[in-house]
């Protein structure tokens, strides 16, 4: 049984006065103790995804299709119901923990809120300071977020999410804000509690690189679609559709100078695709079916990608070459 | 040459904000300023009567045909004074303004601008201006220059210096050590053209909402000021004193006079304190 | 005499209001001109200050409703023009029990004709005070002067402790120290801002007049319609002073009677401020008054209250109970021929002729300032109807509003009357005497003299007026010296005021005329059932 | 690793240097502001034309006696001379005597500035808990999001003079439900009563004020990602109010709530008069108009003095609020 | 030929309430015409505070900054020298929202960098703009917009194009990449390094990201807390760290296989010493 499923969602909300599409037909699955990562460039609706889940979207938000969470349908959930899956299943680690912790209360009632303020909850919140590297909870307890390095806060935000023991962490670009050495000890807190406590994770990032770090399985959104789903490591290795293809080569390399390839035009948002594939108005290999007719996430040797062309050996082997540019 | 094709910016807060519009209670405001002001400037044109002529065979009448709201206590027509009345209800607020923004603004980007002791003792001052309650500034300048609108009219420029240029001196700070206030000076352009073109470009919607905001401060001020007696004296006619000389007849039973005097005035500023906060509001998207 | 006033009539001659039948625990009354400056009586150059301090203390002789003069404190008399005698009553004490004295009584005197007292100037005449025996006061005077035992009758001769008023020192009369005389009501307490509460002398000397009314809280409601409001509500039991813009309002109200007391010694006056400026010409200054409509002024600015007056001299300074009979009648016959003449100022044939006579005398259109009152509704209100009047023949009059300072110096001093042309103020006259009104009118370096008037002609009569005790010749000689000043038209009383007067149904006996500024008004209230 | 750890004791003693000069920041610069503000106001009162001695001894003194008066009041000296002598005395109390009541100036402060704290109070109460309150449930009910923007806005463009009117002709002389004059004293209820009237002309401007910023502030935080954080760990709508919403938007609040009473003081000068109610508002106008030098002073510096001692304390709840604003930030 | 840059003992102190605290410490390094020298370090190690000192907008406590061998001084500039000071140095920076005069369009913000530092007719602006904006590969329909209706990379570009209108010697790129999306970052540094081939720029590089620096920078300096590190080509620096500081940045950098290893994080973070002795 998974731990959480999503079963073609779809969320609209209201842009300028009017309703947009923003996730179209998102699909995935979760096994527990399995992690997730959410790849995509700014706009693609990685946030949406995760605030859907733990239902923290505008109220006027309307969103369609499925959530399981544990065989529990989310989005009916009741007010209880809903408090106890965010305060004991469900946690989330948000991209800027500047201004995801309260500025004006210190890191002791950050971390005992919800759980007392008995001796016994200051325990604990020392402890859950502990497992991420922070061991010197007593003088932290009196800081204040803006008292402490940004790396350093994180670590404080994903032991304030993980303190009720929860089965599933969302963490939404946890090291965008950071600099390389925090994301690097931030993503190693994370990686190491995900596997000893048996969590699961969803791992949003920019980064496929990063999150091929911490995950097994990849899905790769753009426009608000999922357009490539897999194991992690294959997909690193041998991306199936054009735009992960294209992502994994604009970063640059470490081990020499290449020129960077890049994806023409912008990136948009779901309201703004066609019938066609959404991702064709920037695809260099697109044909008129891409341009008319949307591709469906389909089977691809146990992976799925949306894409028409994928089996087309011509077509392969662009995405191959366009890979290989950025491997040694 | 890498060439990018990019048609229209992410999609993201900032269009969200922008493509607001106009609020059909922003254009309701804006309908309301624009007739009053219409109606002051044409106000020898639009009143029925002259606003001194007196009738003392219609003293004190409510509305009628001749009259649209009655006669006050010496007869005259209530609308012509209420006409007339928007002239001095509107040029006070406005000279105040006028008075406050400038010099307020002025004050501000001065102290942003040279920073160190010039803000210091500039805010310093500011803060010891921000002291004054207004009316008592006020009072105190009737007490130098008599009765009228004068003393007023130049205590009340004063006293809202601190109102405008605590916002205005926030915002300019701000702005200040934006990169593209630092760029401009690494790219050699005179501090006189930073702080005025670019600084001053900046902040000039903050000021203007700050200027309607204090219109309307103003307005609310000097018609006290005139209802306490202090300020535009009769036979002028003037909406603050038009509520203080109607209310004898108010408590007789014919509010006529009072309370339109007193509308427009609730109407006035309630029309641009909507568009000051707009104003204000929108600030946000540069 | 008394009546009953029924609303909405023009004044009726009313000195009284109603009797006074049995006895009321505690009244609150208004007082419009709000709180006292002082107690101590003559330095109490104000309303509020007036009826607080006559209610309290006691002159030699008092003044009756009607302004007749009768013995109080002691009996007078004069047996030569530069000699007064006070004999004092006997068993009269003050509110400690001391006895009255002739020591006390010359030290009042003196204490009000000191130079630093308000009335200093009206006393001026006295050349010595001193305690005969221990019971008679003789007062000498430098020259004779027919106005001073009248002057003695006002707040300017009310009598104090010696003993208890020299401790007192500067502070006599504030709201701390108070003062110590022998009225029926004595001060119980002064909330600074808010009240005076008096309550009933229980020792008064006079058991005639024993007040009835136990308690006295004197509320300060400067504002007028607060003050109509209150009495209409019957918050208030009662007010002097009413301003006329509120009789619309208590006319209506069913709480108590308004009533327009006469005599009053109030006017309305309009006066040249100056002797230069376009109202320079005697001719501009006629024309001017020539296109006023007085009854209308009357009417809409004072709600009838106030009755037409064409003289310099208001009617009542000479119509009241201070003047013998004979003289009045004097006056009311030269008063007559003035009415005959200007009675129809303000028609439009006036206007038509006011404005030729303008135009032939010079007057082009200059602007010309008139100064009033700041915050006075009813004279704001009288200002504008005489811009509007003036307007219409062609006088182009601007209204300055003075602040009560500025207004105040601008009656004592010619530098700044610089730049007004005409003053409109309320008045009244402290002393019910002619006398005392034509010798500030007409003599050179007078008070209301702005325009430097000065005839020889003039000056002697009054100057003779004076020195005579004969009231019927004195009355001859200033009526010869009015007709002539009335030719110069510097001053105008446009009207004569009633005292405006609320008082609510359950009160009788109240003083209405304006001599309640002078008497120990609240001893004759009780209630009217 | 260079340079901290040597720098950590001369930190130390210059954290406590710098804590002293911002402490006496705190109590120098209001001192000092209402030294310069009551300079002003005796300059100002120099300057306006009239003639104390003329108001005391009325228009018909003789010229030698207005000399005489001048110089025993001190009136003939230059200005900083007057200024200091007046300021020495003041340091000890003693504000002088009042030219219109010939009695010292603090015996007249006295039961007027019971009435206008009485007024204040009231209807600082009345603009706090009402305020607060209806702003509140505007920045966090969505139904009532636009009746509340309505009422502020238009409460806000009421003139506390035009409330005042408007609310004794109907409230007091139509209805009957209120007394019309203020001030009379006697029980609690009954002041209550007396001054429920003017209370609510004052505070129905300011009250709409603090509702607005309230309602914004309170608006603003809840869409702050801190709180949709907050939220998202599962806790209790009303946890979140309290401790992340309201808790957050009190530093503006309580800075526009304490502006707003002092603001109060100023405005009861209007209100006062509407109701001919003894404090100090009326004192102050009518003191101006009588050149009563020393009560206008005094008045003037009660005002300054509400409202320097507002500002700080709201300097300081600021600091106890805000964290950020206790160290200074880095940037 | 004499180096573009020479930095020499930078020293800089801030003083605040919370005490002194030293930013930058002894940085000494020299930038040759045409060079391409990257500053990194983690967040907090004195980055930004160098390169605000080079370009004149920060007062460096200590040490000395020489264009070309000549003295730079601390702005304000007196009006004599502002043209020349600026053609030394010109700076790019992190923020790309807010680092054009939202007031101004893209054209008017070049004309106006051109107007000052070129007496030249409009036609020649004109010119020179569309030139610039060319270079920086931008179109003619982004010459009359103003900067909030451009993308995050577009505006970079119009920043870049900025600092190059006046033709600096050295251009200082402060995290000029950081903010963008991946493939806008790889069009921007695909940009820099054209410009730099094309019209021989001399680089002084902000980053934290090696993979970045390695990109654009030949020569490369390692900062921590203030101080240097280490220094050298690029290569060197990457293939055989000398540091173990220098390794710790290499060992965060994310690529296929790579696992994260934490740091303790008991050791006070970098921010951390300035205000922990609050209670
Ligand atoms: N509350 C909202 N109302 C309307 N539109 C929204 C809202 N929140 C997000 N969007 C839109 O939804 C789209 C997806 O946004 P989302 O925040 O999920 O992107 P993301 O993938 O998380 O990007 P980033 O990497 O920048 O965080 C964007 O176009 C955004 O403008
Ligand atoms: N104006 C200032 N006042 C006080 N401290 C400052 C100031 N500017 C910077 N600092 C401090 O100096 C140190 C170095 O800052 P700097 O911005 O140079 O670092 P950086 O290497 O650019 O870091 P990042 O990667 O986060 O941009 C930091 O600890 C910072 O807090
Ligand atoms: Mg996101
Ligand atoms: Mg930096
Ligand atoms: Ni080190």
């Amino acid at each position: 049984m998974s731990l959480l499923e999503l079963n073609d969602l779809q969320v609209d909300l209201p842009v300028s006065g009017q309703y947009r599409r923003i996730l179209q037909g998102v699909t995935f699955s979760l096994a527990p103790g399995a992690a997730l990562g959410l790849v995509g460039e700014s706009g693609s609706g990685k946030s949406v995804t995760l605030k859907s889940i733990m239902r923290l979207l505008p109220v006027q938000a309307r969103v369609r299709g499925e959530i399981v969470y544990q065989a529990q349908s989310v989005l009916t959930l009741r007010k209880r119901a809903l408090r106890t899956l965010r305060a004991e299943h469900v946690a989330m680690v948000h991209q800027d923990p500047r201004t995801a912790i309260n500025p004006v209360r210190t890191i002791g009632d950050f971390m005992t809120e919800g759980i007392g303020r008995g001796s016994d909850a200051w325990d604990r919140a020392a402890s859950a300071l502990a497992e991420v590297g922070i061991r010197d909870a007593r003088r932290r307890f009196a800081q204040y977020p803006h008292q402490l390095s940004g790396g350093l806060l994180q670590r404080v935000m994903i032991a304030g999410s993980l303190i009720h023991h929860p089965k599933l962490v969302l963490a939404d670009e946890p090291t965008t804000a950071l600099d390389m050495t925090s994301q690097a000890d931030v993503v190693a807190v994370l990686a190491r509690l995900q596997a000893e406590r048996h969590l699961g994770l969803v791992f949003v990032t920019h980064d496929l690189d990063l999150a091929a770090a911490v995950t097994d399985t990849l899905a790769v959104m753009y426009a608000g679609v999922i357009v490539e789903y897999g194991p992690t490591a294959r997909i690193q290795d041998r991306p199936l559709h054009p735009y992960t293809a294209a992502l994994l080569a604009s970063r640059p390399r470490l081990d020499r100078r290449t020129r960077l390839q890049t994806i023409p035009g912008r990136p948009v948002a779901a309201y703004e695709t066609g019938t066609g594939c959404v991702f064709a108005t920037r695809c260099p290999l697109a044909t008129d079916r891409c341009r008319t007719e949307r591709p469906a996430l389909a089977d691809h040797g146990g992976r799925l990608a949306a894409c028409h062309r994928v089996g087309d050996s011509e077509f392969d082997d662009a995405v191959v070459r366009a890979r290989k540019a950025a491997t040694p | 040459m890498t060439s990018l094709d990019l048609a229209e910016p992410v999609p993201g807060a900032t269009v969200r904000r922008r493509a607001r519009g106009l609020h059909p209670v922003l254009i309701g405001a804006l309908t309301v300023i624009f007739v009053i002001v219409l109606a002051a400037l044409f106000a020898p044109l639009l009143a029925p009567y002259p606003p001194g002529q007196t009738d003392v065979l219609a003293i004190g009448q409510g509305p009628s045909a001749a009259h649209l709201l009655g006669t006050d206590d010496l007869g005259r027509d209530i609308v012509s004074r209420l006409l007339y009345g928007a002239r001095l209800s509107l040029f006070g607020p406005a000279i105040v303004t006028l008075g406050a923004t400038v010099l307020g603004s002025g004050l501000a980007v001065l102290a942003a601008w040279k920073s160190g002791l010039w803000d210091q003792v500039i805010t310093r001052a500011l803060d010891i201006l921000f002291a004054f309650p207004s009316v008592l500034i006020a009072i105190l300048a009737v007490a130098v220059t008599g009765a009228g609108l004068t003393g007023p009219i130049i205590a009340l420029s004063i006293a809202y210096i601190p109102f405008v240029a605590r916002v205005v001196r926030a915002e300019a700070v701000r702005q200040r050590h934006l990169p593209y206030i630092e760029a401009g000076q690494l790219l050699g352009f005179s501090p006189w053209r930073i702080a005025v073109r670019h600084l001053g470009c900046n902040i000039l919607p903050l000021v203007a909402a700050q200027a309607i905001l204090t219109f309307a401060t103003a307005l609310v001020d000097l018609a006290a000021i005139s209802f306490l007696g202090l300020g535009v004296q009769a036979p002028d006619a003037e909406w603050g004193l038009m509520v203080s000389a109607g209310n004898a007849a108010l408590i007789n039973g014919n509010g006529w006079q009072s309370l339109s005097a007193g509308a427009l005035i609730v109407l006035t500023v309630l029309a641009f304190n909507v568009v000051g906060e707009r104003l204000d509001s929108r600030k946000e998207l540069t | 005499s008394s009546g009953t006033a029924t609303p909405a009539a023009l004044p009726s001659a009313v000195s009284t209001f109603g009797t006074a039948n049995g006895d009321v625990d505690s009244i609150t009354w208004g007082l419009p001109y709000g709180e006292p400056t002082t107690i101590d009586p003559p330095n109490t150059a104000n309303y509020s200050s007036s009826l607080v301090a006559m209610n309290l203390c006691e002159p030699l002789v008092r003044m009756e409703a009607d302004y007749s003069i009768s013995p109080n404190l002691a009996t007078a008399s004069q047996p030569d023009p530069l000699t007064l005698v006070y004999d004092l009553k006997p068993g009269i004490t003050f509110w400690d029990g001391a006895p009255l004295t002739a020591a006390d009584v010359v030290w009042s005197l003196e204490h009000a004709a000191a130079p630093t007292s308000v009335v200093s100037s009206t006393l001026a005449g006295i050349a010595s005070i001193t305690a005969t025996t221990p019971q008679r006061v003789t007062v000498k005077l430098s020259a004779p002067d027919a106005l001073l035992p009248v002057e003695l009758a006002t707040f300017a001769g009310a009598i104090q402790q010696k003993a208890f008023s020299e401790k007192a020192g500067t502070g006599l009369g504030n709201a701390a120290e108070g003062v110590m005389c022998t009225g029926p009501y004595r001060v119980r307490s002064w909330e600074s801002g808010q009240s005076i509460t008096l309550a009933a002398n229980p020792t008064y000397w006079d058991s005639t007049r024993k007040p009835k009314v136990q308690t006295v809280r004197l509320r300060f409601i400067t504002d007028s319609t607060s003050l109509a409001q209150a009495l209409a509500t019957g918050e208030l039991d009662g007010a002097y002073e009413v301003p006329a813009a509120m009789i619309p309002t208590l006319q209506k109200t069913t709480s108590g009677n308004l009533v327009f007391g006469t005599p009053s010694q109030l006017y309305l006056a309009l006066s040249a401020a100056r002797s230069a400026g376009p109202l320079a010409d005697r001719d501009v200054r006629r024309a001017l008054y020539m296109s006023l409509d007085v009854k209308t002024i009357t009417q809409v600015g004072y709600a009838g209250s106030a009755t037409p007056n064409y003289t310099a001299l208001n009617k009542d300074v000479w119509d009241n109970g201070a003047v013998s009979p004979r003289a009045r009648q004097l006056w009311r016959d030269a008063y007559a021929g003035f009415e005959a003449e200007r009675g129809s100022y303000g028609s439009a044939q006036a206007v038509t002729e006011a404005q030729q006579l303008a135009r032939s005398a010079g007057y082009a259109g200059q602007p010309i300032v008139l100064a009033v009152l700041a915050g006075d509704a009813t004279l704001s209100r009288t200002a504008q109807l005489i811009q509007a009047q003036a307007g219409a023949a062609g006088f182009d009059i601007e209204i300055n509003a003075l602040q009560p300072m500025e207004f105040e110096q601008a009656a004592v001093d010619p530098a700044k009357r610089d730049g007004i042309d005409l003053i409109l103020g309320g008045g009244f006259n402290a002393a019910p005497a002619p006398l005392e009104l034509m010798s500030f009118l007409a003599l050179p370096g007078s008070f209301y003299n702005y325009t430097g008037y000065d005839n020889a002609e003039v000056t002697s009569a009054i100057t003779k007026a004076r020195a005579t005790t004969d009231p019927v010749e004195q009355a001859r000689l200033l009526i010869a010296a009015q007709t002539i000043l009335e030719q110069d038209y510097s001053t105008v009383a446009l009207a004569q005021l009633g005292e405006i007067a609320f008082v609510n149904k359950r009160l009788g006996g109240a003083v209405t005329s304006f001599a309640y500024l002078n008497m120990p008004s609240f001893a004759s209230l009780g209630s009217a059932g | 690793m260079t340079g901290l750890e040597t720098g950590a004791p001369v930190r130390t003693r210059r954290r406590t240097l710098t804590s002293i000069w911002r402490m006496s920041r705190w109590l120098t610069s209001p001192l000092i502001t209402v030294l310069v503000a009551s300079f002003v106001v005796y300059a100002a009162l120099l300057l306006a034309p009239g003639d104390p001695a003329v108001q005391i001894l009325g228009p018909r003194a003789t010229a030698e006696q207005y000399a005489a008066l001048r110089h025993s009041l001190g009136l003939d000296r230059p200005m900083p001379v007057q200024y200091g002598d007046w300021l020495w005395n003041a340091l000890h109390g003693d504000f002088g005597s009042s030219l219109t009541y010939k009695q010292p100036v603090s015996a007249l402060l006295g039961s007027r500035l019971a009435v206008t704290l009485e007024l204040a109070a009231y209807a600082g109460v009345l603009i706090i808990v009402v305020g607060i309150a209806v702003g509140t449930l505007g920045g966090t009910a969505r139904w009532a999001r636009l009746p509340v923007t309505a009422l502020t806005a238009a409460g806000i463009a009421v003139p506390s003079f035009v409330a005042a009117q408007t609310l004794v002709a109907v409230l007091a002389v139509r209805l009957g439900w209120f007394p019309v004059l203020a001030g009379d004293g006697g029980s609690f209820t009954a002041t209550i009563r007396q001054l429920t009237l003017p209370a609510v002309a004052l505070a129905i401007g300011w009250s709409a004020y603090v509702a607005q910023v309230t309602r914004a502030s309170v608006a603003a935080e809840s869409r702050s990602p801190h709180v949709e954080a907050a939220r998202g760990r599962g806790l209790s709508a009303g946890a979140v109010l309290r401790r992340h919403i309201l808790r957050n938007a009190a530093i503006p609040i309580t800075t526009v709530s304490a502006l707003a009473v002092a603001g109060l003081f100023a405005s009861a000068v209007v209100v006062e008069s509407a109701f001919g109610l003894g404090g100090l508002g009326s004192l102050l106008v009518q003191s101006v108009a009588a050149k009563d030098q020393n009560a206008v002073l005094a008045v003037s510096l009660i005002l300054l003095v509400v409202f320097v001692v507002t500002t700080t304390t709201v300097d300081v709840l600021q600091a106890a609020l805000d964290p950020r604003l206790r160290t200074r930030k880095q940037v | 030929m004499s180096d573009a840059l020479q930095v020499r003992d930078l020293r800089k102190v801030f003083s605040g309430s919370g005490g002194d605290f030293v930013a930058v410490e002894g940085i000494s390094f020299d930038l040759p015409s045409g060079g391409s020298l990257a500053l990194v370090g983690e967040s907090g190690s004195g980055k930004t505070t160098t390169a605000r000192m080079i370009a004149g907008l920060e007062q460096p406590t200590a040490g000395s900054v020489l264009v070309h061998g000549v003295n730079r001084p601390r702005l304000p500039w007196p009006r004599r020298q502002r043209r020349v000071l600026a053609r030394q140095v010109q700076m790019v920076f992190q923020d790309p929202n807010s680092s054009l005069d939202p007031a101004q369009t893209v054209a008017a913000s070049l004309d106006e960098v051109l107007r000052i530092h070129f007496d030249r007719d409009a036609a020649w602006r004109a010119d020179r703009i569309r030139d610039l904006l060319a270079h920086v590969g931008l179109q003619e329909r982004h010459v009359s917009v103003h900067p909030r209706r451009l993308s995050g990379g577009e505006r970079q570009r119009v920043a870049i194009a900025r600092a190059l209108a006046v033709e600096p010697t050295v251009l200082v790129l402060d995290e000029a990449v950081s903010a963008l999306d991946v493939s806008v970052q790889a069009h921007v540094l695909n940009l820099l390094t054209d410009l730099r081939e094309e019209l021989g720029l001399t680089y002084l590089f902000v980053s934290h990201d090696l993979a970045v620096v390695r990109q654009i920078a030949d020569e490369c300096v390692v900062m921590c807390d203030g101080h240097v590190e280490e220094t050298g080509p690029i290569e060197a620096i990457l293939e055989d760290p000398r540091s173990d500081y220098t390794r710790q940045l290499l060992a965060a950098i994310p690529r296929p296989g790579w696992t994260p290893t934490a740091r303790v994080a008991s050791k006070p973070g970098p921010a951390a010493p300035l205000t922990t002795s609050e209670s």
